[in-house]
């Protein structure tokens, strides 16, 4: 399978919206993460590859602010993220997905897409309160729930009051895209989004992520699967014993000698 | 509002049910209320499951003796008494609803057999009702405290009657220096500041005042700090059992020579005693209302142990039990029936002199507008000795009370 | 079987099925009006329960006992049933309602009803200090902590008696407004309102975005974080709504019965704030308004052979937790989507919201 | 403090270390606080106590029938209550609260309702006592210190020395691990609760005898058992002994110091200080992954 970043060149010029600089992690003696650098652009999807126990869960846990890292830099737009809980994170514009889909499987796919639209309301204790004493009164989601029906159109999400254990895996997935893309991200994180799901998933997911760029966000797509990620980036990332394998278009990715070394051991040839 | 979605499918169904079973449930009630038209009820609030459940079955069967007895010889006014009952458990959560719902089912006139904290509970209704209730082996003056005490009425003497008693006998023992040990039971804890305090007025002083948890498995540190604060008597409130027990063990083992002082509540419960260590009781003194030179006492007993079964032990208990019915017979043999509620409280106020089965000879009971404690004077109390056997002995030679 | 034909992505609404327009069309009406019929059911089992209690006075205390179950039930639901964080100091909750009433009538001589709101803050300030100081608690450790508080709380109710009376307790004084005092008919019907309009409140904040945030807290915190929102936050408020919620209804049993005791706020009211909304059903609200009713009617009702009720009462716990994990309105809601399913139209509201 | 009041502490700290260790297992062996050890130990108690009160079993068959009981009725509980809904809800923490809590409510009342809701007094296995030094030992006090050393020197040996100990560690560490690693999971739970059952039902019977039980009684046990885990931690065998004994002589010292009521405050001030500051307990177990 071969693919060309074509557009790549185009949207090289779009601003940095998540950068790492040196980070890294390590657990006892052990060194999960090693100086990784990487950045995103605007309108820009980066894959991040790697077999398992690379290091990528580490480095998007540190991202996300779920770890702190032990040393390096890290900035989403330009705001200094390092040591930040991961609530920060969401406002300064940063949106995951879970590579296990994190979902409340009694609650209706409404529900779960609603939560990514009103963080910004529940700033501080007193909001939170009153956010409780308004919705007792009135509900208040009038244009969420417009915009929820929008997204779910473009994501191709049917039954909204459906619960998420009635839903396929696929669409799970899916319904954690519609609720990280509520409240409009400038970063998306998409871990393993393709991980069991249905052909007609990844098709839909592959929909939706070009429309995503379009709109000028940046994407990183975390996946250990080189093959499906590889068609759908502009740039991969490879990730190996914790460090940073390779950095270039897919073509050159897949055709490196890092890459075969990674995947099918130092003495495949 | 469909933008409202509610997911709780059914739950208005099932409100709906539940409205349903509530109604359904009024039908039964109301074919529950039948009491029968002719006879008089007396509703009983008892506890057969909490912590009045170790005496109100004394209680009960002193009543029953007295409902058949006075059955038996033709009723009041040739109407049978009856006696219906509610267990509240010595929860005041349930009383006052509880009494409501004795009412309901035709009761004329209400006996708190409970804690005395029910009592308190269920006085309310008592005058909201206007009804006559009696209660008759609660000890706490709180139960007939102005305001709200219109319609309910104790026996007696209360628990400052004993603390007098206590507080005479001990100046007359020369006693000087006081410790207190209570179980932290409400009904207890509700006694010790009215008996302390006659005691300590009498110019006796309080050098310790202990808490014993009721469920408590150790005493020792407590009996270490009564040990410590070195009083010459020691006066132990509970309500009996295993509490009371552990505490005169241990008492009998760390402070021997102290003089002991309790409550009724040991001298009425036999097992009690045998969970005393061998002569830990020896000496103790008791206030009872038990006076073996009393004939109308030993009547009564006579009289339960021929009807004989469980809980026919000569108890205080039993005779105040037997003694409230036969007050409320008085009064209503006055008022002429039982259909005027507020004329019966009236009738109850007027009675005086009454001779009851308990207390020494010339003890009497009489009721007032502002007198709701029955006892005239504090010659209803004994005060008794335990001997070396550990069973209720000889009256105390120091001190008797009088009136 | 395979996955798509198990679950078909269910596309649009059916129009009422053809040949079957009665009782269909009833249920695809009850559906699209769901909150409407929920607004007038529960509007129509209060009157109900206002009727009923109108009869023998005993059932004016019932019906108010029913009411401060039902609050302190209400009071579990956010924190518990939403939120997932159990929390056990629901008796002490309970007697701080009771006991503001009793004490700001004794010793400052207002008019019991300022012990409402008073009662209703000083247990939510409490609930946040504890919930502070437990942030870090979950589970067993939270529900231990709690229960320490509980009965620490009580052992101060029968030991500070300059403050609290001790064990015989304060007379709560008649609540007055202008003047005149209330009477006890009429405390029930505000105890019946008052239940009603939580409840209802309850139902639409469950359906709130703070509702949503709440219950999404229970099952996946992290997201709760990763969407911006301080998860422990979040859940503090709902304890404090919870408190407040409890304590009212203390006030409520306060104001009926004219006094406040210490064995009024024992242990007990914590296993039956545990167990209510589970009996009830915990999709709603009134499923612990429903628990609250069976509660009293088993210790009222079911004492068949002596003192049993309770023991029947722990039985049904269990069987509810082991057969019926969605409570009894839990049971009638499938019953409800079977019905649905007879007639040919799906029970859920599968709309999108257009 | 005068020396009776050490003796004291002694019985308090084995019989709540028993308890604690109950905790211990069940915690370790099942990741769940087992919180009805305290009523199984009243049940246990109760019947012995009723048994020989009322239908004249001699102590020794009365207490054995009683911790058979106590141990049957934990195993039951996981069983037929907390396994199941263990399973269904997923391992998630509150329902098994729940559950347990729910079990213990029942325990309550059914001892309530077939041994009467008075208390009872317990029985001693061994009835006489020694003065030393002006404090009095019962024989009781010294069996109860006895078997509560053999009980944590057993348990010690076990969890090192046997198969199923180590296995039992493992299971409480990561059920799910546990699992694939081929470990009988249910059957280690099953050991864990059965034991724990055993034990609370020995401590209930030997400790009944000081100040009697009643179906109310299991509560306070179960809180007292809390608080020495809690302070004791989980990070060794014998941490809930020490957690037991600090607790023991707090409680005894606070009451004896300030009189009844401070017990209370001074134990919720107690847990609620080592949960703000150090929530694992003196002994904490290692990092777990």
């Amino acid at each position: 399978m071969t693919t060309d970043g074509a557009a790549s060149g185009v949207r090289d010029t779009g601003e940095v919206l998540l950068s790492c600089v040196d980070v890294g992690k390590s657990y006892g003696g052990v060194r999960a993460v090693r100086d990784v650098s990487l950045e995103v652009r605007a309108g820009e999807i980066v894959g991040l590859v790697g077999p398992n126990g690379a290091g990528k869960t580490t480095l998007v846990d540190v991202i996300t602010g779920q770890q702190q890292a032990n040393t390096g830099d890290i900035r989403i737009g330009a705001i200094e993220m390092t040591g930040s809980p991961s609530r920060r994170a969401r406002l300064a514009g940063f949106s995951r997905t879970f590579q296990h889909p994190q979902l409340a499987l009694d609650m209706t796919v409404r529900e779960n897409i609603l939560i990514g639209g009103v963080g910004e309301r529940f700033g501080s204790p007193w909001r939170i309160f009153g956010q409780a004493v308004a919705g007792a009164f009135h509900p208040g989601t009038k244009a969420l729930d417009r915009r929820i029906a929008e997204l779910a159109n473009d994501l191709g999400i049917h039954g909204l009051h459906r619960e998420v254990a009635d839903l396929t895996l696929g669409e799970q997935r899916m319904v954690e895209v519609a609720r990280a893309l509520l409240r409009r991200p400038r970063v998306l994180l998409l871990d393993e989004p393709f991980a069991g799901g249905d052909p007609r998933g990844v098709s839909g997911m592959t929909n939706a992520l070009s429309r995503i760029v379009e709109q000028g966000c940046a994407v990183l797509v975390v996946d250990h699967n080189v093959d499906i990620v590889a068609s759908l980036v502009d740039r991969l990332v490879l990730m190996d014993q914790g460090a940073v394998a390779f950095q270039g278009t897919p073509a050159q990715a897949l055709a490196s000698a890092q890459m075969r070394a990674v995947y099918f051991g130092g003495t495949a040839g | 509002m469909s933008r409202y979605p509610m997911r709780t499918t059914a739950g208005w169904i099932a409100i709906a049910a539940a409205a349903g079973l509530l109604l359904s449930g009024c039908g039964s009630d109301d074919n529950a209320g039948g009491a029968g038209g002719d006879d008089i009820v007396l509703g009983m609030i008892t506890d057969t499951s909490g912590g009045a459940s170790a005496y109100a079955p004394y209680t009960t069967v002193g009543i029953q003796l007295a409902v058949d007895e006075i059955n038996a010889a033709g009723g009041v006014d040739g109407k049978q008494l009856k006696v219906i009952t509610e267990n509240d458990g010595s929860d005041t959560t349930q009383t006052p609803t509880l009494t409501r719902r004795l009412l309901e089912n035709g009761a004329d006139v209400i006996l708190m057999n409970s804690g005395s904290a029910s009592a308190i509970s269920g006085r309310t209704v008592c005058v909201e009702e206007n009804v006559l209730c009696v209660a008759p082996t609660n000890l706490s003056a709180d139960i007939v405290k102005a305001p709200g005490n219109e319609n309910i009425y104790i026996l007696g003497p209360t628990s400052e009657g004993i603390g007098e008693s206590f507080a005479a006998g001990m100046s007359k023992a020369g006693y000087k220096k006081l410790a207190v040990i209570a179980d932290d039971v409400p009904t207890i804890q509700g006694y010790v500041p009215a008996l302390v305090g006659a005691i300590t007025d009498a110019g006796i002083k309080e050098v310790a005042q202990e808490k014993i948890a009721a469920d408590a498995s150790d005493v020792s540190a407590q009996i270490a700090r009564v040990k410590a604060a070195g009083p010459d008597v020691v006066l132990v409130m509970s309500l009996g059992g295993q509490t009371e027990a552990l505490v005169q063990n241990a008492l009998h083992q760390q402070l021997p020579d102290v003089q002991r002082f309790s409550l009724a509540s040991i001298g009425n419960q036999p097992t009690t005693w045998d969970l005393a260590d061998k002569g830990a009781l020896e000496g103790l003194v008791y206030v009872g209302s038990i006076d073996p030179g009393n004939e109308r006492t030993t009547e009564f007993a006579d009289k339960l142990a021929k009807k004989g079964g469980d809980h026919s032990e000569l108890t205080a208990y039993g005779v105040q039990g037997y003694d409230s019915v036969y007050l409320v017979k008085e009064a209503l043999t006055k008022a002429g029936s039982a259909d005027d509620k507020a004329k019966l409280n009236e009738t109850f106020q007027q009675i005086s002199g009454y001779q009851p089965h308990y207390g020494q000879k010339d003890f009497t009971l009489s009721y007032g507008k502002d007198k709701h404690v029955g006892s005239d004077g504090n010659c209803g109390l004994v005060l008794a000795t335990f001997g070396a056997d550990n069973k209720p002995g000889d009256p105390w030679p120091v001190y008797q009370p009088s009136c | 079987m395979t996955e798509s034909t198990k679950k078909p992505p269910i596309q649009s609404e059916p129009a009422v099925p053809a040949g079957r327009g009665g009782p269909a069309a009833l249920v695809l009406l009850l559906r699209r009006h769901r909150w409407s019929a929920e607004v007038v059911v529960t509007l129509a089992a209060a009157a109900l329960l206002v009727a009923y209690g109108s009869g023998p006075s005993f059932r004016q205390d019932y019906v108010v006992l029913i009411c401060t179950y039902g609050l302190l039930a209400l009071g579990m639901y956010v924190p518990y049933i939403m939120s997932g964080s159990l929390s056990l100091a629901y008796n002490a909750y309970l007697g701080i309602g009771a006991y503001a009433c009793a004490l700001i009538s004794t010793k400052a001589g207002w008019s019991s009803l300022w012990g409402v709101p008073i009662g209703m803050v000083l247990s939510a300030a409490i609930a946040v200090l504890l919930g502070l100081a437990t942030r870090k608690l979950t589970g067993f450790y939270l529900a231990g902590v709690t229960l320490l508080f509980g009965v620490a709380f009580q052992v101060f109710l029968l030991d500070r008696v300059s403050i609290t009376g001790g064990a015989m307790g304060m007379t709560v004084a008649r609540p007055e407004l202008f003047g005149q005092s209330i009477k006890r008919y009429q405390i029930m019907v505000v105890g019946v309102v008052l239940v009603w309009v939580v409840g209802i409140l309850l139902a639409r904040l469950r359906q709130s975005p703070y509702g949503v945030v709440v219950r999404l807290r229970k099952d996946v915190p992290q997201v709760v974080e990763a969407s911006g929102i301080s998860a422990g936050n979040t859940g503090i408020v709902s304890l404090a709504i919870g408190a407040a919620i409890g304590s009212l209804g203390g006030s409520l049993f306060g104001m009926m019965g004219g006094v406040a005791q210490p064995e009024s706020f024992g242990l007990h009211i914590i296993f039956l704030a545990i167990f209510m909304p589970l009996l009830g059903g915990q999709r709603s609200p009134w499923g612990a308004v429903l628990g609250a009713l069976i509660v009293v009617v088993f210790t009222f009702e079911l004492d068949l052979v002596e003192d049993t009720g309770t023991l029947i009462f722990a039985i049904a716990i269990l069987l509810v937790l082991r057969l019926a994990p969605e409570g009894l309105l839990g049971l009638v809601g499938k019953g409800w989507q079977r019905f649905c399913r007879r007639l040919g139209v799906s029970g859920h509201d599968d709309r999108g919201v257009r | 403090m005068p020396l009776q009041l050490w003796i004291s502490v002694v019985e308090l700290s084995c019989f709540a270390g028993l308890i604690a260790l109950g905790f211990f297992l069940v915690l370790r062996g099942a990741d769940l606080f087992m919180f009805a050890l305290g009523p199984l130990a009243m049940f246990g108690a109760m019947f012995g106590a009723y048994m020989v009160s009322r239908n004249g079993w001699p102590v020794a068959l009365a207490v054995v029938v009683g911790v058979v009981i106590a141990s049957g009725l934990s195993v039951a509980s996981e069983l037929l209550v907390v396994r199941p809904i263990h399973r269904r809800t997923g391992g998630e923490e509150n329902p098994s609260i729940v559950a347990i809590v729910a079990v213990l409510f029942l325990l309550e009342q059914l001892a309530g309702t077939l041994f009467g809701r008075r208390p009872l007094p317990g029985s001693a296995l061994w009835r006489d006592s020694f003065t030393v030094g002006g404090a009095v030992i019962s024989g009781q006090a010294i069996l109860l210190v006895a078997v509560c050393l053999l009980a944590f020197g057993g348990v010690a040996w076990w969890l090192r020395g046997s198969a199923t100990g180590r296995m039992l560690r493992a299971v409480g560490d990561n059920e799910r691990a546990a699992a694939i690693l081929g470990i009988p999971v249910a059957k280690v739970r099953m050991v864990a609760f059965a034991m724990a059952g055993a034990l609370a039902g020995i401590a209930g019977a030997l400790f009944a005898t000081k100040g009697g039980v009643t179906f109310t009684s299991g509560l306070q046990w179960t809180l007292v058992g809390f608080l020495a885990v809690i302070v004791g931690g989980l990070g060794s065998v014998w941490a809930p002994l020490v957690g037991a004994v600090i607790v023991a002589l707090l409680q005894t010292w606070t009451v004896y110091k300030f009189g009844q009521a401070m017990e209370d405050y001074v134990t919720f001030a107690v847990a609620f200080l080592f949960f703000a500051l150090r929530p694992k307990g003196i002994f904490q177990t290692k990092v777990r992954i």
